[in-house]
């Protein structure tokens, strides 16, 4: 189980290969893999945006995404686990954060993915200020739960 | 006693530092430290605060040497 | 939407940076990618597997795959989608499927991401024979839907 | 009319055959074109069928040149 806070920006894909290579985690035992990527979009709330300085409180944000992660792997029979969160400045396109997640059932990958997404937006101790084509700034206000209100 | 007291993001902005070092006579809680660092300004609402990096409520004692931090709701992700 | 049927080995990491660079995916809309991998075990049902022949019926397998993703995009707005499914003998560890999902917001990946996931697995005409380690070999009986029952 | 019946996965090992070219006189249906093809075999369940790489239903009318199939529940991914 690994959580790094970086200020530099970062291929997902090529870390998560690295990652594997590294740790030796396919044994045999990984039947399922969940990655979820965040990216910068250039557009927010219909504001064009130029780009996103994410600030952080060190120390605290890495414990805080380490509790989570033990929290996923009580809940669900976690193989490993991989969390990358970009701080500083960031452009559009770029990788926000990473959430990896290898089980040997696709059930729990999804949803300790899903959860370790969600306590990260709600608990980890990062703040987005948005940087906007007008030249403005502005604190992104709240996250959203990022689903679709039941019909 | 001494406290460490950090704010951050729109918050440390807002009150135009990022900390203060607080020397306090007695046991104080998380709520008792902002009004005793920032006896004009009322606690903002929503609030988020941590001692020594755990998250913590606003009635929670405050030891000699703990680092206080109060932050707004976060948005990483 | 992209569905590749293959009887060669990929490297999911690879494929999903190369699609992403030659589609050119990332314009600025993207903010959430959710990316499903089911990899081969080494051990199903209590026993020690060798490898796995993976039948399909060519032709219908690629239209049924095509028909799932573009249910899956029109109940979630998904920006693109590219399932990528091996056919033919396969190793442990090995990957079978990849689903790869980008669209706006978080929730809609992974929401997308499962459904393509579960129906694959309900739909898709592919057949897996296990090859024991005993050197017998059997069929796979019947996919699961690899969550836990509600407790 | 021409019918083309494809077996696959256990249910080809089990048929010991792959394919079948039908010629019939008539229209039949999906569980009529097994019964011409297997004489001796019933239908097994459960059993997936379709016509021209669409799912289709045991009751499904067959067409002249139609390929007809019918596998086990499937088990990718």
């Amino acid at each position: 189980m690994t959580v790094i806070v970086t200020g530099c920006g970062f291929d997902p894909w090529q870390e998560i290969q690295n990652y594997q290579q590294t740790t030796g985690i396919l044994d045999g035992q990984v039947g399922a893999t969940n990655v979820f990527i965040g990216t910068l979009r250039d557009f927010n709330d219909g504001t064009a945006v130029k780009g996103m300085t994410l600030e952080h409180y060190p120390g605290m944000t890495e414990r805080q995404l380490e509790i989570i992660i033990s929290e996923a792997a009580r809940q669900w029979p976690v193989i490993d686990a991989l969390v990358i969160h970009r701080v500083g400045d960031i452009l559009p396109n770029e990788p926000i954060v990473l959430v990896a997640v290898w089980t040997s059932h696709r059930g729990d990958a999804f949803d300790a993915s899903r959860h370790i997404m969600e306590a990260l937006k709600s608990k980890a101790p990062f703040w987005k200020k948005e940087r906007l084509v007008s030249a403005d700034s502005r604190w992104v206000k709240e996250n959203t739960n990022g689903y679709k209100p039941a019909q | 006693m001494s406290i460490k007291v950090r704010y951050f993001a729109s918050l440390k902005e807002d009150l135009g530092r990022s900390e203060d070092i607080l020397e306090t006579a007695s046991l104080l809680t998380v709520r008792q430290i902002w009004q005793c660092a920032n006896p004009q300004q009322t606690l903002p609402n929503p609030i988020l605060v941590a001692v020594n990096k755990d998250y913590a409520d606003l009635e929670s004692l405050v030891n000699d040497g703990d680092e206080v931090a109060f932050f707004p709701p976060v948005t990483g992700g």
